[in-house]
C-alpha cells in the first residue's frame, strides 16, 4: 500500500461504483463518500451531478426538505449511501436503537431518509468505517430499512455494495446476502471472517485485494478532491489530506 | 391587514400545553429565543415534530421536561453528537417516541397543506418504523393491476409551527428563502409563531424577488422581533453558530446537574433573560 | 454542469409527435415563440395539458391540427372571450377531451413530482367532471370511521413541460418568480424546455434572494434564448400582452379562412419566422 | 330606486353576506363581486383579507396555482363566488356544455376551480347576471359541481346565496333547493317566476325588496371601492362609477 491512505483506497473503490451515473446523493457527515462522488464527477466529464443532504449549503435544491426525497422518488437520483450502527447479514439497516426499541440499550439519532431512499435509489452503497461483529451483525434489533422486500413491493432500488473499513462486499439479489468481494490492502480473508457477525458468500477461486486508486485518479484526490471537500468538512481535509481551509 | 405584534414571551404563552409544535432541524431558522421563553414559562405536555428531524432546541425542551412526545425521523446536534437529554429520555422511556423517516414527515405535512386527509408514500413497508406507527397504515395502490402495498400517511396537522426568520415584515409576511419547509409547516399548521431578527415596515411581497421566498402573512397568528433569535444556532447567510456553546451543551446536557446549571445560566438566570 | 443551449427551433425538435405537454394559462410565463416553432415543425398527436388551464397557445395549437387531445380544467382566451379553435373543435369532437378542475391537475402533478402513483381529492363526487374521467377512481378515506369516498388521482406525468421565463443562466437554471406552478411542472414532468428572455453567464442559484424563484437545471433538458419570445402574451413584471393583437387573433379564428390567415401571417410568413 | 344603480343593489347586497369573514376569493372577472368583497373588507375595520384568482395581481400568494385551492382546502377560505352557464334548481352548477356532452351545441370553457371549491368553501354564493329560463334551469346540462351532496361526502362548502340582476335567493339546505329572499328594486315576483326555469320556495309574507346600501355603504362603494376596482376592473369602473384608471 505504500504511501496510499485507507481513505484514498475507499474513495478510489467507491468511485469506481459511482462512474458513468447522472446524480449521486450524499448525505451529511459523510467525508469519504462524498470525495468519492467529487472524484467521480471529475472523471465524468461534466456529466454527473452531486448533491449534499442535510446541508445548508452545497445543494441546488430550491422547493424545501422535501425535494431531494421527491428527486428520488422521480427517479432522478442514481446512487446514495447509507450507514447504519448495525448492518446485518441481510442487508437491514439499523440506524434507531440496539436492545428493546421501548426501552433500548442505546438510542441513535433515527432512521432519516433511510426508510425511503434504500427503496427507491438503484445503487445504495452501504458504508461502514467499523468492521467489527458488533456492527455487522447476524440480525439487527431494528429494521430502519430492510435489505430486500418481497417480489409484490414497489422497490427499484436497494443495496448495491457495502464497503468497510476492511473489505468490499457486493450484494447477491437472487440469494438475497452478501458476497466478498475484495479485501483491502493489508487485511485478509480469515480477518474478515472473524470480525463479521454475519455469514456471506466466498467469489470463486482467490479474493482479490481491492485495487488503489490509478495515478491519475490519486492526484486527483488529493488536488481537486481534496480542495472542494475541505470546504464541506474542513476537519476532515486537514487530517487526511493536509488541506486547510481557504482564509 | 397589520400582523399581532407580541413581544416573545407573550408570543410563546400562545401556545398551550399539549400543543403537537412543528419545529425544524438546527441547519435552518430555528427559534431558539421563544423556545427558552417557552422553558422559562413551563410548557408542559409538548408533542414535537421534527421537520423532518431536530436537534438542540428539541433537546432542551425534552430536558426541560415541557415534552411529553417526540415525533421525528432523527434527533441530532450534527457535529456535537447525539443529543443527551433526548437519548435519556429515550432510555428511561419517559417520552411517547414517533420514530418516522424524512419524506414521510414532509408528506405527511403535505397532506395537511393540502386539505387530504391522507397521502400514500413508497418505501417504508417491511422496516420497524412502519411495524411501530399504529397510526399509520399499509394499503394498496388502486392503480396497480395486481397486488400493489403502499404506505397511507394520514395528514399530519400540527397546532402550531414555531420558527425563526431572518426577515418579517409589518403585514405579517415572513422572509424564508429556500427553506421552503418552514413554508410548508406554515401552511400544514393551525397556527404559526414567528420570531425575526428584524421586522420591517415595508411589504415584502412588493417585490417578485423576495415575495419568491416569503410566507405569507394570511399563515401567521403573530410575530415578535427577536435579534440573534437563533442564537446559539446560527442563520444561511446571516450568523454562524455559536459552535463552543453548542459543544458546551452538548457536555454540560450529559449529566442531569450539567443540564440544570446550563438551564440556570442560559434560560432562567436574570442574565440570560436580560440578553434576550 | 453547463445547460444544453439550444436555438428555439431546435427546442421544439426535441418534442415528438404523440408527446403530453404541460402548458401554463396566459397569465403565468408562456413560450410562444416555441409553439409557433411547434406549428411550423408539423407536431402531430399532441396531449397538451392546462396548468391548470391554458389559453391562446393551446388555441393556436389545435386549431393548426397538432392536437389528439386536451386535458385542462378551461381554455379561455379571457376577456378576448371563449377560444374560437377549440370550440369548433369541440363541436365537431375532432380532439378527445378530458375536462378537469384546477386543484386536480395541481394535485395530479404533485403526485408525479413526489413519485407516488396517485393522491386524494376532496370534491368532485357527483361531478360530470369525475363521471367523464374514466382514469380517476372514487375510493375510500381509510383513516375514516365510517364510509367516506374520496376520489384517487393518478400521478400526471407529462412527457415535457414547456415553458418561458425571463431569466435563466448557462447552467440551465431558471428564474420563475412566485409562478411556481412552473417549477412543479417541471419537476412532474419527463423532460422541461425552456425559452428565456436572457440566458445570463452569472449562476442564479448563487443569490439566496434569486435562488429561491429558480428552477433548478437539474430538471431542465436544454434552454434557448427567446427575446418577446411570450409575445403576443406579456409576462409578469416584464412586458405587457399585445391587446390588439390578441383580439386580432380572437376575431381571425372565429372562421377557417382567418385562421389559416393568421397562421401565414404570423407563424409560418417568411417575416414572421424572421422576427422570432 | 332613484340614483341608486342595478350594480350598487347588487355590491351591497352581496357585501352583507360576507360581513364578519376573514378571507373572502373572488374570481377572475368578476367585478362586482369584487367589489362587493372590498366593501366588506373596508367595514371589517381590518380583519378581513380579500384575494383574487386566476390574476397576476392582487394576490398574496407564493406557492404557486395550487396554494389558493390548498388554503380552501384547509378551510383558510370563508366565501368564493361561482357562476354558470346554467344553474339549476336544486343549485347544480354548469360550466361546461350545453347539449350532448360528446358534441355540443355549445361549450364553454369549463369548470375551473368549482368542481373543488363548491365543495370546501362554506360560502359560496351563486352570482348570475341573466336571469333567463335560458340559464336557471330545470336541470343542468352538465354538472361541474353539484349543489348538494349524500351525507357520507365530506363537504363543509356549499351554496350560501343565488344572486342575479333581478332578486336574491335563499338556500335552504334540508330541502335541497332555493327560496327567494328578495327582489331587486323595480322587478317583481310574477316576472321572477316567469324569469326562472326552475322551482323555487317563497318567504312567508311578503317577499321583501333587496335594500339599497345605506348612505355610508353608498359613499364608500363610490369612494375607495371604486378606486380599488379601477385598478383590476378599469372598464366596469368607468362604465359604472366614471373612475378612470390612474395616469
Amino acid at each position: 500500500m505504500t504511501n496510499v491512505l485507507l481513505e484514498e483506497v475507499l474513495i478510489g473503490a467507491i468511485a469506481n461504483n459511482l462512474d458513468g451515473l447522472r446524480h449521486v446523493a450524499v448525505g451529511a457527515a459523510s467525508p469519504i463518500p462524498g470525495a468519492a462522488a467529487l472524484l467521480a464527477r471529475s472523471r465524468s466529464n461534466g456529466t454527473m451531478r452531486v448533491s449534499v443532504l442535510g446541508s445548508e449549503d452545497n445543494n441546488f435544491f430550491t422547493d424545501g426538505g422535501k425535494e431531494i426525497f421527491d428527486v428520488a422518488g422521480q427517479g432522478r437520483m442514481d446512487a446514495f449511501f447509507l450507514s447504519g450502527a448495525q448492518i446485518d447479514g441481510k442487508a437491514n439497516v439499523n440506524l434507531v436503537a440496539v436492545g428493546d426499541y421501548a426501552q433500548p440499550k442505546a438510542r441513535f439519532p433515527g432512521s432519516f431518509g433511510s426508510g425511503y431512499l434504500y427503496f427507491v435509489v438503484p445503487r445504495v452503497i452501504l458504508f461502514r468505517l467499523e468492521h467489527t461483529p458488533r456492527t455487522l451483525v447476524e440480525e439487527v434489533d431494528f429494521i430502519s430499512a430492510p435489505g430486500f422486500s418481497d417480489d409484490n413491493v414497489y422497490r427499484p432500488g436497494g443495496p448495491y455494495k457495502l464497503i468497510t473499513d476492511r473489505c468490499l462486499f457486493d450484494v447477491d439479489k437472487e440469494r438475497r446476502c452478501f458476497r466478498l468481494e475484495s479485501v483491502h490492502p493489508g487485511h485478509t480473508v480469515e480477518e474478515i471472517h472473524i470480525q463479521t457477525g454475519f455469514k456471506f458468500d466466498l467469489p470463486d477461486g482467490e479474493v482479490p485485494v481491492t485495487p488503489v486508486p490509478d495515478a491519475a485518479s490519486l492526484a486527483t484526490i488529493r488536488g481537486e478532491v481534496a480542495k472542494e471537500i475541505s470546504e464541506i468538512y474542513p476537519a476532515f481535509a486537514a487530517r487526511v489530506f493536509g488541506v486547510g481551509k481557504a482564509a | 391587514m397589520l400582523a399581532t405584534q407580541l413581544s416573545v414571551d407573550d408570543l410563546v404563552s400562545c401556545i398551550p400545553d399539549g400543543a403537537k409544535i412543528a419545529l425544524p432541524p438546527d441547519y435552518s431558522y430555528c427559534a431558539l429565543a421563544a423556545v427558552r421563553a417557552l422553558i422559562r414559562r413551563g410548557a408542559r405536555d409538548l408533542h414535537i415534530v421534527g421537520v423532518p428531524t431536530f436537534g438542540f432546541q428539541g433537546d432542551m425542551l425534552i430536558g426541560a421536561g415541557c415534552v411529553a412526545t417526540v415525533e421525528t425521523s432523527a434527533v441530532t446536534l450534527s457535529e456535537h453528537g447525539l443529543a443527551p437529554r433526548f437519548t435519556k429520555a429515550i432510555k428511561e422511556a419517559s417520552i411517547k417516541m414517533m420514530d418516522a423517516t424524512c419524506p414521510a414527515v414532509h408528506a405527511a405535512l403535505q397532506a395537511s397543506e393540502k386539505g387530504i386527509p391522507f397521502i400514500p408514500l413508497r418505501g417504508l413497508v417491511g422496516s420497524d418504523i412502519l411495524a411501530n406507527r399504529s397510526d399509520w397504515k399499509v394499503g394498496n395502490n388502486p392503480f396497480a393491476e395486481s397486488d400493489d402495498p403502499i404506505v397511507y400517511l394520514p395528514a399530519l396537522r400540527p397546532d402550531v409551527a414555531l420558527i425563526h426568520a431572518p426577515l418579517a415584515d409589518k403585514f405579517g409576511n415572513v422572509w424564508i428563502g429556500v427553506r421552503r419547509e418552514l413554508m410548508l409547516m406554515a401552511h400544514a399548521s393551525a397556527e404559526t409563531y414567528v420570531t425575526a431578527e428584524k421586522i420591517v415596515d415595508y411589504n415584502l411581497m412588493g417585490d417578485l424577488k423576495t415575495k419568491a421566498g416569503t410566507i405569507p402573512g394570511l399563515y401567521v397568528s403573530a410575530i415578535a422581533e427577536a435579534e440573534n433569535g437563533a442564537w446559539p444556532l446560527g442563520i444561511p447567510d446571516g450568523y454562524g453558530a455559536d459552535h463552543p456553546h453548542l459543544a458546551k451543551y452538548a457536555a454540560d446536557a450529559r449529566s442531569d446537574q450539567g443540564f440544570q446549571r446550563y438551564m440556570e445560566q442560559f434560560v432562567f438566570g436574570s442574565a440570560a433573560q436580560a440578553a434576550e
